[in-house]
């Protein structure tokens, strides 16, 4: 490939400066403060795109929420849909998902508010008659629930959140 | 006809059974398991559930996780697919104990087909003829030499306890019978802690023919006439077509009419398949029922134009067929191309990836069943069944031209496939002659295969 | 046969084309403008070669252009597809004064059937009947009047000079007529210089069938059954199915046994349709005749299991048809739908753009002839045609269960499809019904008919 | 979605001003000098990536060389095959193409070396006995000839290398 003259390297170098000293700065505090996952910047024959990595950030399957409770909708916008974007990871809490299919049982013993440690037994689901434990991923509070005593759900499908001990008085706070 | 049915499989079979639900009208439910989150079952589906972990233990074969699956998401109605949980009676019988229907043959009949011995036995009684052996276990070394000249050499000693072709043995004198005798008694005694024997008739060159059957409640059954899977590679099929060329148009009807005759008469229900092994001579010896849709069934819904996953779920809803074996009429000849995700260069050891090109064969006669899309990660914990490309031609001939153009037009970039031992198989002159027998490709290894079609 | 083909033209077709050549083992040229040189034909085909410019006058509409490109390619016969120079007999005469075939019917069949007007005075002799109307031009208004009483109100007047529905005028009654005849007669006369003008009778409610024929060199020749292609959008066809649910197996029959007879007796060659405006009362008039392969030929495909572009090939190529009227047998029922890059919102207008994901619809039945692929730009310059969905189903209830099926099946996305007629069709009771005529949709407008499917 | 808090944003801000401070001068000479279409720089949970548009910089259907001599190859292959990437328009000569598709002919009065003005007629292609001039694309010095009199060619195919004449003199130097 023959090498590119000066004044065409001087014209790309002018543009993509502009884009660094003006654009840039407003681009990072964007994509810094609403956690978008990508944004693209062009100027003349040049742009630049900023993206956030995935890794990391997200944990994949665990953040899809659960289908069984979702009702059949048209399969043919279903079908077109593209994958929604995949919710980032909670810095305050983390979700007690569900360990098999079948149907959610609180326990008399843990609710809201109750302190639990990674491993203690939260809830269970009921599996042909057969109880499995859902356990709590982390230290914490437990939170939110996020399906009632007595609904399907499906394996894998987040149940309950478990608010971490070192953010949770500074939430409630702001909740109160 | 079932409210609302669970498809508990994956892969091409899911989408499937999904089209034949939608066909008939019915609501269905994919169950998958954590790896098959972006399989293109869930994503066509208008209701998913994730029954488990990638691990098929915990999710596809798990009977609690299936049924359960299908309880909470309001199913009355469990298809099975093929492999997985599909011909097991017991999962069948924990599916009718929930007030489900198992999409296949009732439990009881499952039950009655389900050991191979007594299966043999209970068609034998039907008029089906099966592999000639001894009577009973071989006594001591004469009554050995007595049964082996009576059934004929060469012959197959095969343990009692064994399975999976464990500890047999062929002869073919009765010189080596007395030899290998003793060895096996030994090598059985060691490995099963049971030395008894028997023999079977050593079948060399034989050919795998299959007849499609469908029984409804009422004992009403008609056939759809045979298959032939007798390319195969370590026992495995890769190739079927339909009709068989091992047989003449008589012999195909006789064959077909007898094997329908004898499952009705043993209360066989559903669809199903009867496998027989046939010899050079066109004797055929049936060897065992398969309770299921097969992989292979689309080739004979090219034929018959009859949609046998569709036909399968009527049955189970106690619906009656609704024809007769006047209306089942063949045309043309059908193909089946077994797409794997194999790499044909390194031993056929399984290949994955992420697809990121895919074209799909088309024009007339050419059907494609298959769960890739461009973008599919495909998952290493399952088979490496990619899908299948059927092609039908009005003759054998041009099924086999049209094969050769489907196969080129097949585009699966990003993964390795197996499509090198197709193109091979179509300018092999014994297959291109209909002469193939089970042991086609195994006789000389894929390597030299794969190595002489290049030439 | 020929050594080498041709292909001169685009889209799907071009695709169908090159399989049919593959299938028959006949080398194969795809000529291409400069906007198609992405385009799947040109990808599969062994060798392409560029014609002109993306402007379809200066490459697929230029007889030199292509004429010469298959001359450099060391071709022997042209296929022309479908529209382009397809049914251009001075094309097709210098592709034979160059020693090249037309893939089609011989320059002196076309020339034969190239005037509407003399082929159904020809066709008329031989036994097909045609819209009834005056004999010759109407001489003043009383011989208009008895003319008008004996074809039977209500009555078109046509100016002689027109074409293409300009300057026509229908009248129900004796006094509409004396009104209309001085209009047309002074229209006539300031649009066409010529104030002739005649009667021909107006079928209201009426379908559009149409029979598909073959006929070889040696003037055996054969119908393959007829097709409806009465539902329509501003008199552009976008579904067909066979059989056509208008007429009885036995009318069904009469008539193509009428049209292949009537064609045969006209000298026809290869392989044609023969259109028909159909009435209520079933009667059958004879329009035109279509000397190329069409676009619905695949359904008629599905029902006889015979490849339509191979015949048309090898009749060219001047093969024998090998078969005979005995040996077609059509099976079941057959819908294509026209899948086009139309915005169903904005009054159909086209759409253009890259296909960013493409899943092609399968299972039993379904057959899909498209130029599509992910990543594939659809150029702006030709029609709007992505490709064809056709479905087979044994019936037509579980054709069209299957087509419900298989339109939510297909993504085509980065593009604007015409899918939402198509499913509102497909809920339409008159359609359901079978009874749909030419104006099904124009009767109530396409936006009208889209609403009334979405309550 | 959550607010994120200032410390992640900071987090954020820092990593990627330091993209922006340290590496993004380098990106630029690099791309700039090469003429690479694009290139990406990953710091943490970040990335960014500069690109060179296509547009101006290629010419899109002219610089695909002619398919017509390509012999039959394996079409199978060929189906497999990606789009092989554009080259980058030459800036020392520019290509007569052909005006059909045809059968080459020379003009006897135009031959490697001959000087011509963009326009010029230079050679013609015969469609059909109609022969259909060949026209130099620019001012230039006639150089190698793609194709041979007499050679099938086709519509668009680069016939023939004009020398731009700003540049000849450098090249036929360096050529000696």
């Amino acid at each position: 490939m023959p090498d590119r003259d000066d004044a065409a390297r001087l014209a790309d170098h002018a543009q993509i400066e502009g884009l660094a000293d003006d654009l840039l700065p407003a681009l990072i505090a964007k994509l810094g403060a609403t956690g978008l996952a990508e944004l693209e910047v062009r100027e003349g024959d040049w742009r630049v795109r900023l993206r956030r990595s995935a890794d990391g950030t997200t944990s994949g399957a665990r953040t899809t929420p659960g289908r069984a409770a979702r009702s059949a909708g048209g399969h043919a916008d279903h079908a077109h849909q593209q994958p929604a974007p995949e919710p980032a990871v909670d810095p305050y809490r983390a979700a007690a998902t569900s360990p098999g299919v079948g149907i959610s049982h609180s326990r008399p013993e843990i609710s809201s508010g109750s302190r639990v440690r990674a491993g203690d037994r939260i809830a269970s689901v009921d599996v042909l008659g057969i109880p499995q434990e859902v356990v709590a991923p982390v230290n914490g509070i437990v939170g939110a629930g996020l399906v009632e005593s007595g609904d399907a759900v499906e394996y894998g499908q987040e149940l309950v959140w478990i608010e971490l001990i070192s953010t949770a008085a500074e939430r409630s706070g702001r909740d109160a | 006809m079932f409210s609302k049915i669970l498809i508990a499989n994956r892969g091409e079979i899911a989408v499937r059974i999904l089209r034949a639900c939608r066909t008939l009208g019915v609501e269905a439910v994919v169950a998958y398991s954590e790896a098959d989150r972006e399989s293109l079952a869930v994503q066509q589906a208008d209701e998913a559930i994730c029954i488990g972990p990638a691990d098929a233990k915990r999710s596809y074969l798990s009977a609690p996780a299936v049924i359960s699956a299908a309880i909470v998401s309001g199913c009355d109605a469990i298809h099975p697919g093929y492999g997985f949980l599909s011909e097991d009676e017991g999962f069948a019988e924990v599916v009718g104990a929930h007030g489900l229907t198992f999409i296949g043959p009732p439990p009881q009949v499952l039950e009655r087909f389900a050991s191979k011995e007594a299966t043999r036995h209970l068609l034998g009684g039907e008029g089906l003829a099966t592999i000639p052996g001894s009577n009973g276990m071989i006594r001591d070394d004469l009554h050995g030499l007595e049964e082996a000249e009576r059934i004929g050499y060469p012959v197959l000693i095969k343990p009692s306890a064994g399975g999976g072709g464990k500890g047999m043995r062929m002869v073919r004198t009765p010189r080596e019978l007395e030899a290998a005798l003793k060895i096996c008694r030994s090598e059985a005694r060691a490995a099963f802690g049971d030395d008894s024997l028997y023999l079977e008739k050593w079948l060399e060159d034989n050919r795998h023919v299959e007849v499609q059957v469908a029984v409804d409640r009422f004992g009403h059954g008609v056939h759809l006439g045979e298959r032939d899977c007798s390319v195969q590679r370590r026992h495995q099929k890769f190739l079927e077509e339909a009709p068989t060329p091992a047989l003449g148009e008589a012999a195909r009807n006789e064959l077909a009419e007898r094997a329908i005759k004898a499952v009705v008469a043993a209360g066989y229900e559903n669809v199903g398949t009867l496998e027989f092994l046939v010899d050079p001579a066109g004797n055929a010896y049936f060897i065992e029922i398969n309770c299921r849709i097969q992989v292979e069934h689309p080739i004979t819904e090219m034929l018959t134009g009859i949609d046998l996953v569709t036909t399968q779920i009527r049955i189970a809803a106690g619906e009656p067929l609704g024809f007769s074996q006047a209306d089942v009429t063949l045309r043309g000849h059908a193909l089946e191309f077994r797409i794997n995700a194999e790499d044909t260069e390194h031993d056929f050891r399984p290949s994955t990836g992420t697809v990121e090109r895919y074209l799909v064969p088309g024009g007339p006669g050419v059907r494609m069943d298959s769960h890739l899309f461009t973008g599919y990660e495909v998952p290493p914990f399952y088979d490496s069944l990619l899908g299948k490309l059927i092609v039908w031609g009005p003759d054998r001939p041009t099924a086999i031209a049209r094969s050769r153009v489907a196969l080129d037009e097949l585009v699966v970039e990003g993964l390795v496939t197996n499509v090198a031992i197709h193109q091979a198989l179509l300018v092999n002159d014994i297959f291109l002659a209909g002469e193939m027998t089970t042991n086609l490709v195994d006789r000389v290894g894929s390597a030299a295969f794969l190595a002489a079609a290049a030439r």
